[in-house]
Formats: C-alpha cells, structure tokens, sequence
C-alpha cells in the first residue's frame, strides 16, 4: 500500500513540473531584520526595481516573487529555504546577505537542483572545490572587494596595519583576500609591511569599545575593517569619537563604505578610502537608469547591494528568455545563464568556469560631489578582468 | 494538587491517534503535501522537548526557564557525532541524553539550591552562559552552529527520507510518553508530585527532596536532549537559536497551553502553537501580537492560576 | 599597558552604570512586589524607540531624550495600572507568562510602527568627538553616560536611603506583609516605583542609543545580565543592584579584553584562541554560580 | 537510668540581635512523655526546628540515639528515627487519607527508597496495608478514601500524626498538636496520645495545659529561650521560678 502510494505521488509530483512553467516563481530569503537588514533591504528593494522595469516578467513569463525574512540566523533561512522548494517549488532563489547563511541552506538548494543567483554571498568554498552547477553568483566572490583593499594599502606604503572583521567565513574570506595583496612573504609583490593585529569581533556586534581601546594602545598608520551593515556604521562612528582617526587611515571594502553606511554617520566618513565593483557614478545607459529610477522609487541613493540585487533579476530574465520559459531543462538553463545575456550596470563582465564574476575592481573615496552631498567618488582602476583565488580547485564543467 | 491519574477516555484516543498518525506520511504523499511530513515531524519534536519540560515543570514543580539549554546542546552532540562518524542513531541520541543530562545535573545541582524567583533567573542565567559558551566556541561553528553532514541511520537504516525520520520521531515521542505515563504513577512520580505540593512536609517525612529533584530535573534535561538531537537531525543545522531562552519561553507556552502537569500537556500545546503559527503566519507577519494577548489573557481570565483552566485546583 | 587597563575601566563603568539603570528598577520590582517581569527588556527597548523617535522629531538628542523617558514613564503608568496590579498576587508561572506575552507585543508592535531596520541615533554633535584625559583621548559621549549613571545612583541613595519615600520603599523590599499593615499605601508606592523604573528604563535606552542601535530584541540579551546583576546583588537591594553592575561590568569588559591576551602569554596560541572568547564570554556566569555557591541570597539580600 | 534517647547540649541560636535559644541543655529518655511549655515566644517551636534539623544551631550539639545529629538534614533525621508533627496542619490536602500515610510509608529507609520509575504504586498493596493499620491506631479507618482537604480539623490532626507513626520512629516530636482543636477533639488527642506513648518515646510541645499534665512524665519550662526548669510535673507545678514566669497564666 505505501509504496502504490509513493509512486502515485511521484506521478503528482511531475504533473505538478509540466505545467510550471506558465509562471516564474523566485524565492526570496533575505536578512531584512536586526543589524544586517540595511543590506537585505537595498537587495530586495534593487531586485523589485528590475522587476517592475521588466513589467512584473521574467523571460516574457508572469513573474512571481516570495519574500522570507532570514534574521540573520541560519536555522530560520533553512525553515523558509524548505518551504520554497518543497511548498512552493520555486524555479530560482536569491536573496542570502550573509555567507554562513549560504553555506547552511546551499546543500538543500542544490540537492532539490534549483538554480541559486547569488546577489551578495560569494564564499571561497562555492568557488572553490564545493563548486555546484546550480550556484552562480553574480556580484564577486568574497575575498575580490578585500583583495583590492590590499592591493590599495600595499601601493600606498602603509606599513602597519590592523585588520577588524566579524568571527565568521565572510569574515575570514575577508583577512584572507586582503593578506593575498598585503603582507610581505604571501603577497605576490612582495610587500613591507606588517599585520599588528587581527581582531574578530562577534557578528552583530555594536559597541566596540574594548576593540578600540586594544587598537589606541597598537597605534597602527592603517586599519582595515569589513563589518557590514550597521556594525561598520557604528564602528566608524565610535571610531572617530575615540579620537583614532587622528593618526589611523581607514580602509575598507565597499560594503562599509557605501551610501547606507555614509547617510547614518555623515562627515566623519570625508576621505575614507574603499573599493568596489560598482560606483553610482559609472557612466553606462544601465547604471543612469538604474540610479535614476532607484532614487525616484525609494527615495533615496541605491548602494552596491542594490545593484547586485539589480544585476540578478536581469539575469533571471536573459536565463528564462535564452530557455523560451521552458526553466524544467536545467542543462539548457544553465547554458542560458552561463552566457550572461544582459547588460549589468557594473559594465560588462563574464563568469568564470566556477560560475563567479570575473571583472574590474576600482577605488573610490568618499567626498562631496559638486552639489555639497557626502558620497563616493570613482578614482580609478585597481583590477582589471580580476578572477578569484579559489577557480583552480573547482572541477565544474 | 492531586496525583496525576489519566481519564478514561485516554487510552482509546492516544492508541487511534497514533494509528492515524501512522499512515499521516503516506496521506500527506498522496495529496502531494510532502512538504507537511517534515512540518508533522516538528510538530512531534516539539512535543518531545515539551514534555520533558513538563516533567521538570509540571510534575517536579521546578519552574525552570533554562530547558532550551538541554534542548540545544543535544542538537550540538547529535552534530558532533554525525562529525566524528558516529552516524547510528542507538549509539548518538543516547550520547545526547547523557551529555543533556551531565548539563542539567551541573545546572541543577547550584540552581536547585534556591527556591522562587531565584530559582528562575538563575535557570535563565545559566541557559544564557550555555548559549554564549556555544557560541563563542570557535569548534563549535560560532554564530553559524554546526551543520549535519547527512542524517543519522538507525541500525542500519537510513533517516534521509522524511518519512523515515517522522515515524523514528514518532517511535521516540511514543516510547517517551510511554514512560512518562509509567513513572507519574510509580514511586518516583508520586515523590516529586508530592514535593511539587508540599516540600517541608516530604522533607519531614524522610524523603531528600534535593536529591528527587535532581534526578527529574536531569531526566528533563536528558530527554530534552533527546528532541534536541532530533531536530538536529530534521534541520541539519544545530543552531545556538535553539539554546537561546526565547526559545525556553516558547516551550514554556506550549506547556502552559497544553496544560501543566497533565501527562500529555507538552504534547497538545506543541501541537496547538505550532499549528497557529503555520496557519497565523500565512494571514500575518503580525501575529505574534495575537499569541502575546492570548497568554495575557488566559492570566487575566484564570484568577486561580493557569492550571485552573484545565480543571486543576492549588491544594 | 595601564593607559590600555584604564580605558578598559572606564568602558567597564560606563557598561556598569548603564545596567545599573535597568537593574535598579527591576530589583524593586522583584523584592517588593515579589513579581517576575521578563518585559523589562522590553521597556528599555519600547523606551529608546521613543528616544529616538522624539529625537528625530525635535532634531535634538536632548529634547528626544527627555521626551522619551517621559513617554516610558506613562507607558508604565499605564501597564502597572491595567496589568501588573492584577499580576502582583498572582503565581510565578502566570507573571511569567503574562510578561513573555508582552514581550512578544512589544516586539511586534515595535516591528509595525517602527519597522524591522534598526534605527540610528546620533549623540549630540558637540559630544561626538574624543575628549583629553591626562594623555588619552576618550569618547565625550561615553564620559557623559558615566556621569548620567554617576548622577542616578547619588539620587537614588538620597531618595532610598534619606527620604520617608526609600524607607517605605527598603521596609517593603524586607517585609511587604509588615509595611501594609503600617498604613502606607502599598498600592500608591507600587505604581510609583514601577513607573520610575520604567523611565530609567528608556534612559538607559536612550542613552546607550547613539552607542548601539535602535532596534528589535535589544531588550532581551540585556534583561539577562540585569537578572545576573540582581541575583549577584541580592533581589530587593539598590546596593545590591549597584555592586552588582559595577562587577558585571567591569569582569566583563575586562575578561573581554585582557583574558585573550592573558592566556595567550600562558597557553599555547592555538589553544588561547579557542579558549579565550569562550571564557570571556561566560566569566560573569562563573561569577555569578561562584557567588550564589557561597552566598545564595546574594550579596546584599533585602530580607533577613 | 536508661541512656537519654535525644540529649541536647548548650543549644544557642541569635536571630539578629535577639537570643532565640540560649545554652539549652536538655534531654528526653527512652520510652517518656517529656512535655516542653512556656509562654508564646519563649522560643519552643524554634528548639523543636532545630531538634528536628529544619534549623542549625550557632553553637551546641544534637545528640540523637548515641549519635551526633547536628550537622544532619531533617531528612536524614527523619531516616535516623525522628518524627515530628506540625503547629499547623501540614498535609496534603489533594491526596486521598490514605494516599498521605503511603506516601509517608514508601519514604521509610526501609521501604526501598523511590527511585523506582516503572512499577506502578498501586500494584504494591503492601504501603497501603501498612498505611492502613497505622490509621486504624490513629482512628481514622473509616476515612481512607477521602481528600484530606475535606477532613475535620480533628481528623487532619490524627492524619498528622498517623504520618509521622508511618516513618517508625523512636521519638516523635509533636508540636501542638491540640492546637485549633475542639473540647471535645483535643479529649480524644490526648487518649490518641496516651495510647501512642506505650510504643513511643514523645517530646510534647503543647499550651494546654490539662493535656500537659494528663500525659507528661517530665516537664521543662522554656521561657525567653532558656530553660529555667525540668522535673516530674508535681515538681515543676510547685518551682517558684516557673510560677513567676506564668504568673497570670493558667498555672
């Protein structure tokens, strides 16, 4: 009897597969809660922009989109994750701010063979060895942003230095892409300088009062730190409170310099250097739009979050438009998404055999533009065509 | 308080529910809910951990708010097994009682010298130390916990199925309600019930109250390592949310929902919250303001205590 | 290495006085009510939404802050007149539950009005840079919660243990039966006493806002540690209370700091990294068990 | 003489600044009624708390049966042989009559201890066999299956002290047990009593002094917490100290 049954709801199961198709349904899981919302946020409020550009389709089909709060907690984003695909049988995911999330949901993901576009969470296993067919990641892989860094701080001579970042892998991913540029026996150019001191903080983390005190008694000329969402904004502004930013240059990755981070401390963030693979100021058609359109359907500046949230419902659509709907054919659909048949408001990129961006990195500072507004201005080139550190290990096909 | 007897009509109904909920996988299958298996096995996990806290609670009358501690750690025993190759369930969910049940014997054995309010913090206090502990414990996995290579087998057989893991979460619920049907009328159960009510007067009479105390609290805690190393398995994650004291609110609800000290207690109010949340959750995001009136209510509305509501009188 | 320790203090303080606020209000709460209010945290949170709201209406931290604490003071006028007068004679388990369910309002009332992105404040802009102590430079702003905190306790040893209100209020800490039966209104001292603990609450929120953030849950990891303060101190005592989060504060701004370092010179590296957060992490709760071993009705219980 | 059953040596206990129990030196020999009286708050139910080890003393020592009983729990105690009843009813008042005894029975050392979570209650008909014929002493055989909540104030006494029979002890410690009871009632007790005492050796702490005098073989007067007299009842009657202490009282 149960096994009559089994195959009776195998039978149900592929009835339910044929006729998906009439409708693209994308499963959201985001942090859009706690500390880490700001970034949740810019990434959905970038991927319903494109949506509504694309007049609510994706590929020519009705789009629909399921939104889940993660709260930033692993178990709650692996409840959601199972209620997409095994209630909601959602045809792709996106969404995951945070690496330890991605790493916690992915095997769930992968294992049902849904299709995942990541628009933040890179982590060096996806890239690495753990690579997956049915992950791409369309805005860099971790270490890229910190590897620019690096590069950055090694140029300008500093010579000691002190690394902060959250005890978690994105946070790892961090110290160790910025020490592939700066360090003096890794780094490929061979550098001076040395790394005083590492500090993990606890993720979520607001008050760093004990962190600075250990960082005034160091006295470092440059300090790097990759704390995302509200724990950079509050790190920068105690930061300049304690009286450091006297004698310690700040450096950063984009993420903790970006226009969230810039309208909740203000003036204390003038000159703070950061690097990025996407500037407001870019001048492509996409980005103009993009930017434009962000501004006037929320009110405000988008962030880099918001123009990879941006990025990955454009690849949605060329993905569905390259399969004619038919998503149910994962090879052709991965083909489809392989090809990147859109224009992203980064300029043109491509991935790499471990389904990861392969593109320009440039540094930026923060400034005030001509009409006196505190913001981020483009000041060159760091990378150009950068790939990963981790491609090698990857044995996708 | 009186002893705890069970009704009449008990028996009859848990032997048809658990033949109704012996073909539920099968059911849920056919009418192409697969998705609703796993919500069932919840659904029996929580009951588990809730029991085990009304054993301690309604039973033991130690009003703890730290269970979530037991309940975490044996999630992070049943990962930690699966981590060392120790993937037969005969072997890991014993370790996670045992280890659940060293913990509580710790917490227990400083707790359980103070009474009252004291005793309440000083549960949470500790339950909070076991949160922080995990997750400031890099081997540990920190804030991310430590997730499951796979399940676990269970002599042989494999868990990976939902199916297979529901009726082992079912096998478990019904063995464990088994026991705790026995012991509420076998020496021990009438030991802590009478403590429960009238703690000098068992000192007087002979009885070393701490030392009852104790072990229901230990086999609380062990059997809430039980659910927890369940639910590690039905996650794959062995999250340091579950060590959380929001997370001994929750299970304290339940109880309180349920009925305190009424045998299936845990059982009814793990199964009404959970059920209100997957429906409720649907309507709102908001619903948890609906939950908080409701408990504020049933205070408001119970003048002789909570367990009034279920028939109950305070001798 | 002493410039590092001293800075380490002042920071233990400033953490200190600010649990002292929470737990001042609580410890009464507990000792002359005998009630268990897990909502606390939530006061404190409720609290510097006001604060930060009020502030960003006014466009000025103090006026916010004033505003604020004044809006938790009726908020808990309010609560204490429809709920916790009915809670008082009530079970522990009914308190509990009562106060968890409030919990969960306040949270999701919080998350409608509010939203879920926490919300940032800003200290007043002359108080947001370093000031010179000897030859260090500190936060003005944490200096000015110091001596906030500074300020409370005096006030609070004036009222508690030189005016006729803090007799009434230290005679029903110790024997609540005995107080009643003296004629003062229990009641009347009841409301007052809560209600000012509820606006030492949304300070304390508004305060450690521009410190923190704004947001959800943040009442619920701090609730612990004033339980902490409250078991160290002994339920019902202000001394208690005040001993107690100056000793949770600094063990563990201090553990924080210097414990890694610490072990780092005595263990091998691989181990101090493993063991040196975890242990900094639960010190206060080694401390607290370490106490309560020795002295299970704290250090300075109110009641013989 | 018969060794003295329990002896107490040089007793003292301060509550803040007030002496509760001051060098109290006293002794109950095997097989006595040894009555304890004194005006209210002479400190008698605290001595009988810390006879029974629900408090520790600042100084002196417990002798109990050759042992030193100090530094021992109540229950351990109780296990050693020591019963006492309450001031107070002190049942539980949601368990049938019966159920009460048994429950004091299964707690005997003897009984096997209740580490037993398996085999139900209710299938060792021993307890409540044995339950039984300590209520039938107590006369309370008619009454078994009631809630003790439903009992008379009467009953409830002779409840009490069935429970502290089922522990078999060699001294029972009875803390007024007439207390709140009627004419009537207490004149049954006080048979109740007597007819106990051929088994028991009894250390009564009781006001009335009708009963005082109809059951004690000895007497010791505790007044401000310190014992001014003991002796057979004729002589502490005649004890010029004693009468000065309840002048205007009963005596």
């Amino acid at each position: 009897m149960p096994l009559r049954l089994t195959a009776l709801a195998a039978a149900l199961m592929l009835a339910g597969s044929v006729h998906a198709a009439d409708r693209i349904k994308v499963g959201f899981v985001s942090t859009l809660s706690g500390p880490g919302a700001g970034l949740g946020v810019d990434i959905r409020d970038g991927f319903n922009l494109a949506i509504k550009q694309l007049d609510g389709k994706l590929g020519g089909l009705p789009a629909e989109v399921i939104v889940a709060d993660d709260q930033q907690s692993p178990d709650v984003a692996k409840q959601a994750v199972d209620k997409f695909l095994k209630k909601d049988k959602v045809d792709f995911m996106t969404g995951i701010v945070f690496s330890n999330i991605m790493l916690a949901v992915g095997p769930t993901v992968f294992e049902n063979q849904t299709f995942y576009i990541s628009a933040n969470a890179g982590p060096s296993q996806y890239a690495g060895e753990q690579c997956n067919p049915f992950f791409f990641n369309v805005a860099w892989q971790n270490d890229n942003l910190h590897e620019a860094v690096g590069k950055v701080v090694q140029d300008k001579g500093y010579k000691n230095v002190v690394i902060v970042t959250p005890n978690y892998p994105g946070g790892k991913d961090a110290v160790s892409g910025f020490k592939r540029y700066y360090a003096p026996k890794e780094a490929p150019s061979g550098g001076k300088g040395k790394v005083a001191e590492e500090i993990y903080t606890k993720l979520g983390q607001l008050d760093y009062a004990a962190e600075l005190a250990q960082i005034r008694s160091i006295k470092p000329d440059a300090l790097f730190f990759f704390l995302p969402g509200g724990m950079g904004i509050n790190f920068v502004k105690q930061f300049v409170a304690a009286g450091l930013s006297r004698d310690t240059q700040l450096f950063a990755p984009g993420f903790s310099a970006d226009e969230d981070v810039i309208k909740a401390v203000g003036a204390p963030m003038m000159g703070m250097f950061n690097s990025s693979h996407w500037a407001h100021d870019m001048d492509n058609a996409e980005n103009r739009r993009f930017v434009a359109d962000f501004q006037k359907e929320y009110g405000r500046m988008p962030s880099l979050y918001a123009s990879q949230g941006y990025d990955a419902a454009f690849m949605m659509d060329a993905g569905v438009r390259g399969v004619k709907g038919k998503v149910e054919d994962k090879a052709a659909l991965k083909k489809a998404l392989e090809a990147k048949n859109f224009k992203s408001v980064r300029g043109d990129f491509k991935f790499n055999s471990n389904h990861y961006p392969v593109q320009n990195y440039y540094l930026r500072v923060i400034g005030k533009d001509s009409s006196g507004r505190i913001t981020n201005r483009l000041m060159g080139t760091i990378f150009t065509n950068h790939a990963d550190a981790y491609v090698a290990q990857c044995k996708m096909k | 308080m009186a002893f705890y007897r069970p009704a009449r009509y008990q028996k009859p109904l848990v032997i048809v529910l658990l033949l109704a909920l012996l073909v539920l996988p099968p059911a849920l299958d056919a009418w192409g809910q697969a998705f609703y298996i796993g919500f069932a096995t919840r659904v029996l996990i929580f009951a588990l951990a809730a029991s085990s806290l009304n054993l301690v609670l309604g039973f033991g009358g130690m009003f703890s708010l730290g269970h979530a501690a037991f309940f975490g750690a044996g999630a992070y025993v049943a990962a930690i097994c699966m981590d060392n190759g120790i993937s037969d369930a005969l072997l890991a969910l014993p370790l996670a009682m045992t280890v659940a049940g060293l913990l509580a014997l710790v917490v227990g054995a400083i707790s359980l010298r103070t009474r009252g309010v004291y005793f309440i913090m000083i549960t949470l206090a500790f339950a909070q130390m076991t949160y922080y502990l995990f997750v400031s414990a890099r081997v540990l996995g920190g804030d991310d916990g430590l997730p499951l290579a796979g399940r676990m087998t269970l002599g042989g057989l494999s868990l990976s199925s939902d199916g297979a893991l529901f009726y082992s979460a079912l096998g478990c619920l019904a063995l464990v309600m088994t026991f705790l049907g026995r012991l509420a009328g076998a020496r021990f159960g009438r030991t802590i019930q009478a403590i429960r009510d009238n703690e000098a007067r068992m000192e007087a009479l002979g009885y070393p109250v701490f030392r009852y105390r104790l072990v229901c609290f230990v086999l609380g805690g062990a059997l809430a390592g039980l659910a927890g190393a369940l639910l590690a398995n039905l996650t794959g994650l062995a999250s340091p949310n579950l060590l959380q004291w929001t997370q001994s609110g929750t299970l304290l609800v339940m109880v309180i929902i349920g009925g305190v000290g009424y045998l299936y207690g845990g059982v009814i109010g793990a199964l009404v919250l959970l059920c209100l949340e997957e429906v409720l959750a649907g309507f709102t995001l908001h619903w948890h303001i609906g939950l908080g009136l409701l408990l504020i209510a049933i205070v408001l509305f119970a003048p002789r205590g909570v367990a009034a509501l279920f028939g109950k009188s305070d001798g | 290495m002493t410039q590092l320790v001293l800075e380490q203090a002042l920071n233990g303080l400033q953490f200190g006085l600010m649990l002292f606020l929470l737990a001042a209000g609580l410890t009464l709460v507990f000792g002359i009510m005998d009630c268990i209010n897990l909502a606390h945290g939530s006061l404190y949170m409720v609290g510097a939404y006001f604060v930060a709201a009020a502030a960003q209406a006014a466009d000025s931290f103090w006026i916010g802050l004033g505003a604020g604490v004044a809006g938790a003071a009726v908020l808990g006028l309010v609560l204490e007149l429809s709920l916790f007068r009915q809670l008082y004679r009530r079970d522990h388990l009914s308190q509990v539950l009562a106060t968890f369910g409030l919990i969960l309002i306040a949270n999701e009332a919080v998350r409608m009005i509010w939203g879920a992105q926490p919300l940032l404040l800003n200290p007043p802009e002359a108080l947001s840079g370093p000031v010179e102590i000897g030859n260090f430079f500190y936060p003005a702003y944490r200096l000015v919660i110091i001596a906030f905190g500074l300020g409370v306790a005096g006030l609070l040893y004036l009222v508690v243990a030189r005016s006729r209100v803090g007799m009434w209020v230290r005679a029903g800490a110790a024997n609540r039966e005995m107080t009643e039966a003296l004629g003062v209104n229990v009641q009347g001292l009841f409301t007052a006493v809560f209600v000012f603990g509820a606006a030492l609450c949304a300070l304390a929120g508004g305060l450690l806002g521009p410190l923190l953030a704004v947001q959800i849950g943040m009442g619920e990891s701090v609730l612990i540690l004033a339980f902490v303060v409250i078991i160290i101190g002994g339920i019902g005592s202000i001394r208690g209370a005040l001993v107690g989060s100056l000793i949770v504060g600094t063990v563990d701004t201090l553990g924080r700091a210097l414990l890694p370092t610490l072990l780092r010179a005595a263990l091998p590296a691989d181990a101090a990294a493993t063991l040196g957060p975890a242990l900094a992490s639960i010190l206060i709760y080694l401390l607290m068990a370490a106490i309560l071993f020795f002295r299970p009705q704290g250090l300075f219980p109110a009641r013989a | 003489m018969a060794e003295a059953l329990l002896e107490v040596r040089g007793l003292s206990r301060r509550f803040a600044a007030v002496d509760a129990l001051k060098e109290v030196d006293f002794s109950v020999d095997a097989g006595e009624v040894h009555a304890l009286i004194g005006p209210n708050g002479a400190g008698k139910t605290t001595f009988i708390h810390h006879v029974s080890g629900a408090l520790q003393p600042d100084s002196g020592s417990v002798h109990f049966a050759g042992r030193d009983v100090t530094r021992l729990s109540m229950h351990q105690r109780v296990a050693a042989g020591m019963a006492r009843s309450y001031q107070i009813t002190n049942v539980f008042l949601g368990l049938s009559v019966l159920d009460n005894v048994a429950l004091a029975v299964q707690g005997r050392p003897d009984a096997g201890g209740s580490f037993r979570f398996w085999q139900p209650v209710s299938s060792e008909q021993w307890l409540f066999d044995e339950a039984r014929t300590y209520l039938d002493q107590v006369g309370l055989s008619a009454r078994v299956e009631t809630v003790a909540g439903n009992l008379a104030h009467g009953e409830q006494r002779a409840l009490e002290l069935a429970m502290a029979l089922a522990t078999k002890p060699q001294l029972l410690l009875l803390d007024e047990p007439m207390a709140g009871t009627g004419q009537e009632e207490s004149g049954r007790m006080v048979e109740l009593i007597d007819h106990l005492a051929r088994h028991v050796t009894i250390l009564l702490v009781e006001h009335d002094m009708d009963a005082v005098f109809r059951l004690a073989d000895r007497i010791s007067v505790l007044v401000d917490g310190r014992l001014i007299a003991t002796g057979d009842p004729e002589a502490v009657r005649a004890d010029p100290e004693v009468r000065r202490a309840y002048l205007g009282d009963d005596l």
